[in-house]
């Protein structure tokens, strides 16, 4: 790997690129709204940022400290309470693309944020819980993961199901009358993973730049498939890598 | 119209023990400051209701008010975890930590049911997760009209409601605006209303993006400046963001917890 | 991001024949020059919808635009009845209307449920009236955690719904203030959505009590100044409350209806 | 009847007295809005008016043209949404007293403003319609109606019923589960009716000042029980007059 940039800073690049501009993202705290806040700080000036606070069409000049940062409300073209931007905005399907970090996520895409090991009532470890992911998962018209790759977070099956992606593979989100087409992409530090058209299993599409398919495989803690035709995506751009640190050095300036 | 009280009497008539009790906020006008009140007066066996439950909650918890926790999202916001809410939960420290969960629109459903005086909302919602497993209170509705089957949720009535706002009249009238999250839905949601202000002034000057609660749909009031530290109160303060990365040490080890719950709430004085 | 059209061009996209039309607006910004628009291009068997039908509902019914009216109060604000209803549901002029008749409870909950994604809502209401008997859109449902007996309403999804507001920005975000009754569900409601504005602008200063609707969510946006007359719209106009009480008399006998029309409507040019 | 006042000024005088200062009242436009607004500018000044479009605790200095005047929102403390307004305003029962008019009214208090003759797809007079009257009736802690006296408006049973009153007789409230007390008492250019405690039949318990029992009867559709103790109002106050008056010209300078 290239010292001129981190395996983070390669995810962030990557997950903004998915980003299409004049789409409207409900936006997660995290990893997806520093990567969505750069796409928007880059090649999609005008992506619509919904945060679940409320805020719709944010437009940060700094990264939020929370999805309740005043920024956005400052900046947002409108404010609204929480149930209205789940009722209104996120259930009707109005909104292109769900953008959901996970502490686990399974072979079909369904994430857990909610415990680790143990059993619900006595879990190994307790996790924050559901948020807005549920429905953000079922409703937006798809969805992009971003998340960091290693076989205690990329596991065969979920420990629980906090936010349904493909379930147990083909058609079950018809089934459940899901209106989104779920999981689109998965990007990680190490790579991108799509769901396989047939099966929906999560496959490996594209490496980043000087990372192996064998170090992906080890990462992963499911026979990982790889995709016929597997890419090598491009390096951060210089613009992308200087957009995305003065985002970083706004919220250590925060801190 | 509201009383105005102090904010010891207010916490004193209006949160008992074995409350159902929200503190609602969604990371601005947090009412930390009624929050260490309810420690201070040694609350217990409470219920605590919160979309979000961040550090007054893991704060509440740790001083061993709370007996169940209903929650859609339990975090320190844009920091990460809650030790003391960890705690309880996987080691029952300082007793054990019931839970009822839900996602952030079945929460907000219920609020929503709850202020409009029906038993249970609608929405899409929890499906093909695992989360209707554990509580009775996500079940199927079919619509009477395209027999579509969806999500029902039990309203939510707390016992009392308590949140922080920027301002309120002398009538009780209470004005917030920013993030205003699910405040409203909880306050009329609830039996009884207690809420946190910056400052009480004689006339409320429109805001945009205000959210007014008239006074006579609020049992209470108190002037609290500063009542949402280390949260922000929009137009008043900014965020304490320091404190939010200093509590993920804090709250990690019980001792420090203690240490610091006796020194920055037990024996500070209500502010009001 | 919303179109920005002129209103002739507006209507004559996105209202088409046999449309289920909304044009929403509480007394405050009705979309008169809208009205008279689809008027003047001669749209015929729409479905018009509104909780508060008033005189441009009349002048649309007694014109022969509408087949069938689905609504909660019918009159002319302040004054008293509207001629060509009456005339058109008595003595089918200028052609028979079919009625749905709703409470304004009822018709709201039905928007909401449209803007929801949602087939229906669960409201208190038309308990021990004659209403339910008269249409299929209003049922009962059962609470699935008490048993109780609630109202369902089916959710209303106009095809198009129309509104005016005091502002745009060249993006189409749309911005209004003072009573803004149900319009904001009833764009969001609908399929597609025209908003006649006062005034497009660069820059939508935040206004206490503003409604904002995002132009992603807004289908096309016509600047039409004085668009709401007779009504009015708040920091731009007033009530032209002479005009109301005139129209008792216009609307009254149907050659000066007629007369009237021709003359303020069909021979007026569209104001943009 | 006497010189200096009008049946209509009695009647209006008579319905505003009716409301308690303190207390919320739902308001409709013409008879019910002038009443209301001439308690709040007399005896009771902290009234909260609460109007259909959103206007909560409006203080108008004026009569308002319509439930839409721009007064109302300029002086209300509080402007929602019409969903709002019925959903977590009315239904929740916060609202004390909802004051109505009708175009019939009958025996048991029902409320009719639909159709009136004929049958309901072809009716003799096709009136404004429900409004938000019929969960007015249901939801307020009880129902104050003031409507002018006579045989085709006070009928034995209303031609259809918009408004529920008490039904049919006893326990028909309670049966169907609404929530509020219903029709308390009904002010008339005549009188005052209040529903007897066992039957729930209205029945004449007040004249105003220079009515007789049978003026009353005569301008009533059923055979009209009178109260053992029937009283007679007092007359309009000089200042209850004056306000009233004050009030009435502001409406037609509008005009």
């Amino acid at each position: 790997m290239s010292a001129d940039y981190t395996a983070d800073e390669m995810m962030t690049v990557a997950a903004a690129r998915q980003l299409r501009d004049g789409t409207a993202c409900f936006v997660g705290i995290g990893l997806p709204s520093t990567a969505a806040n750069l796409a928007r700080a880059s090649h999609a000036p005008n992506l619509v940022l919904i945060y679940e606070s409320g805020c719709l069409g944010a437009k940060p000049d700094r990264l939020p400290l929370s999805i309740g940062d005043g920024v956005l409300a400052d900046t947002a073209d409108a404010v609204v309470s929480v149930p209205e931007v789940f009722n209104y905005w996120l259930q009707p399907g109005r909104i292109d693309v769900g953008f959901l970090g996970a502490a686990q996520l399974d072979r079909y895409g369904n994430l857990n944020t909610t415990v680790i090991g143990g059993d619900y009532d006595d879990p190994g470890v307790r996790l924050p819980g559901a948020g807005g992911a549920p429905e953000i998962a079922a409703s937006c018209g798809e969805v992009v993961v971003i998340v960091r790759q290693n076989p205690r977070t990329f596991v065969e099956r979920v420990d629980f199901v906090t936010s349904f992606g493909y379930g147990s593979g083909p058609g079950e989100r018809r089934r459940l009358g899901l209106p989104g087409a779920g999981p689109r992409v998965v990007i990680t530090d190490l790579g991108v993973l799509e769901p396989d058209p047939v099966t929906c299993e999560l496959t490996l599409t594209r490496l980043h730049p000087g990372v192996t398919v064998e170090q992906v495989r080890a990462a992963t803690g499911w026979d990982l498939a790889v995709a016929e035709r597997l890419t090598t995506g491009e390096p951060p751009t210089r613009r992308e890598l200087t957009v995305l640190r003065a985002l970083e050095a706004t919220k250590r300036a925060a801190g | 119209m509201a009383k105005l009280v102090s904010l010891s009497d207010g916490v004193a008539d209006l949160v008992r023990d074995g409350d159902v009790v929200a503190l609602e906020g969604f990371t601005h006008l947090i009412p930390f400051a009624a929050g260490h009140e309810i420690i201070r007066q040694g609350r217990r066996d409470l219920t605590l209701v919160r979309m979000t439950p961040d550090v007054i909650y893991d704060q509440l918890i740790g001083a061993g008010c709370a007996r169940r926790l209903v929650f859609s999202w339990g975090g320190n916001p844009g920091v990460g975890s809650l030790h003391r809410f960890r705690d309880a939960v996987q080691n029952s420290w300082p007793g054990p930590l019931e839970l009822e969960e839900h996602s952030h629109a079945g929460m907000a459903n219920r609020y929503v049911a709850g202020a409009s005086g029906l038993p249970f909302a609608v929405l899409r919602g929890y499906t093909g997760t695992d989360l209707p497993r554990h509580t009775t209170n996500i079940r199927t509705i079919t619509c009477p009209f395209t027999g579509q089957t969806l999500t029902a949720v039990a309203a939510l009535r707390p016992d009392v409601t308590v949140v922080h706002a920027q301002r309120a009249d002398r009538a009780g009238n209470v004005q917030m605006w920013g993030i205003t999250g699910v405040q409203k839905e909880a306050v009329l949601a609830a039996h009884r209303s207690l809420v946190t202000v910056e400052e009480i002034v004689d006339e409320l000057d429109p805001v945009p993006g205000q959210v007014v609660l008239p006074g006579w749909a609020v049992t209470a009031v108190a002037e609290v400046p500063g009542g949402a530290h280390p949260s922000y109160a929009q137009g008043y303060s900014v965020r304490d963001n320091a404190f939010y990365i200093e509590w993920d040490e804090i709250g990690r080890d019980r001792d420090t917890f203690r240490t610091w719950i006796a020194r920055h709430v037990l024996k500070a004085e209500a502010s009001a």
